[in-house]
């Protein structure tokens, strides 16, 4: 768990969308978080890289693990220089959307993470910085 | 090809459709597509979608099942999802995901089971 | 270890588990984990969700029982939710709860009559 | 009934829910609130102490009896120094959470007891008190 603790991935086009579901189950794989928390912060991965691509045209994605005293965790940043986001209230409301969207992407995403931060400025662009930590038995 | 990878198979008035694990935005929609013609061309009554392969549905794969369930139920037929993983059902509902009305399998041979039993009595 | 205490058993293919008085958010997340894994395992139909010895249920207990529930839909089965007791299921109403669509049933033995009269039949 | 007619429980995590919950029991059972009655009591605290546990991280419940000329009740008091609640109206709307919640938890609260008052300061914290009173037969 040395090795590779950090890394990222260019969202230019929708197929980066994959590279960035593969690279963070690896990641979260490797920490050892169960099956079924590692299909959530890839879930949430998927939605803020689709977003990306979607809302900006292009990004990055960076991941990085975490260590408190006792437990290990993942973070993983989406950074955009698109439109940003008007109303931050407004976006976590399940159903609200753009698009043709579900809109479940943001809260649903805050749902599946135990942080979710968000910073925008209108014009400027996007960050959402969300965080895992590995549950200890 | 990433689409070549998606089986679409008929068994007698039935289709099988196998998703694979990591599909992407583009051959989703194209398999959507396939369905809903080769549905038409066969006059096949139901579609069973297995996706017990998937490791990963998040709200636009979701979107899609949906619509093509509804487009199929549109057409006639009917839908029966299979396979869902476990991990998966959990994530999915805590992002918020309903399936909409579409009927659910624990694995194809019980979604073949469902089909052969209630689609001929038409429920 | 508190989750040890949750019981998960199967009656053919039917999966019974009662609900401790007073769960919490850990113990719920290891519960659900447990039930669709077993689910996918032994090819289990249905659901009971057994909570007769459930004294309070509040707005989270309430949301893990329909969560719950509606995980076991997306994988194919159904659920029964079994012996609310009158108090609680008045305080539920007053409250504002609903159970989405899940099945009830006044006690346990009813709920195995349901199922295995209905499931069967692929209701 | 002379002894044990007030007290108290720290609120600081999950499980102290669990001790209000118990404590608010006993005292309704011991006021001899009927089945129903004392369930509605305990529910609304559990609502209560899993808002003070969720949005302000800590916090204190205290219960006290309550005599009139011809019954008796119990008095339940939540206080925190959360973040406090900006709309008081909006909260009280059925289904509004800003959590991953229900929100059913005060406007249910209020709808299970006689009567419920809520003193909030942005910035400050929360004081919700909630009351019930025993029909007399
Ligand atoms: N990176 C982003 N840049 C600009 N706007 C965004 C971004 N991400 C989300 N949004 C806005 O927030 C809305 C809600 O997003 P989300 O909850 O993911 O649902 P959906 O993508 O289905 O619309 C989007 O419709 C869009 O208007
Ligand atoms: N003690 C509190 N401090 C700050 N905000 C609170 C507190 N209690 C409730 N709230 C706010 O009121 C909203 C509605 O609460 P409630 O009706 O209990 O539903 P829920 O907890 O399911 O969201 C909460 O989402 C939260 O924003």
């Amino acid at each position: 768990m040395n090795e590779d603790t950090r890394g990222e991935v260019v969202i230019n086009n929708e197929s980066d969308i994959i590279v960035v579901r593969k690279k963070v189950r690896e990641a979260a794989t490797l920490l050892n978080f169960s099956l079924t928390d590692v299909t959530r912060i890839v879930t949430a991965a998927s939605e803020l890289a689709r977003n990306v691509f979607l809302y900006a045209g292009s990004g990055v994605m960076k991941w990085q693990t975490l260590k408190s005293s006792n437990t290990v965790g993942i973070m993983l940043s989406f950074k955009d220089s698109g439109p940003g986001i008007t109303d931050l209230e407004l976006v976590m409301n399940d159903g609200y959307s753009t698009s043709r969207g579900l809109g479940l992407g943001l809260p649903g995403s805050r749902r599946l993470m135990d942080d979710m931060e968000i910073t925008s400025q209108v014009g400027k662009g996007t960050t959402i910085v969300v965080k895992k930590w590995r549950r200890c038995y | 090809m990433i689409n070549e990878s998606i089986s679409v198979i008929k068994i007698r008035d039935i289709l099988l459709v196998t998703m694979p694990p990591d599909p992407d935005d583009h051959s989703i929609t194209v398999l959507q597509d396939k369905i809903l013609n080769t549905m038409q061309r066969y006059q096949v009554k139901g579609l069973i979608l297995d996706i017990s392969s998937i490791k990963t549905m998040d709200s636009f794969l979701a979107r899609v099942v949906v619509e093509t369930a509804q487009m199929v139920v549109l057409m006639g037929g009917k839908t029966v999802i299979a396979g869902m993983q476990p991990s998966v059902a959990i994530t999915a509902t805590q992002l918020g995901l309903t399936l909409g009305g579409a009927l659910t399998a624990l694995n194809v041979d019980l979604a073949l089971e469902m089909v052969s039993d209630n689609f001929k009595r038409g429920l």
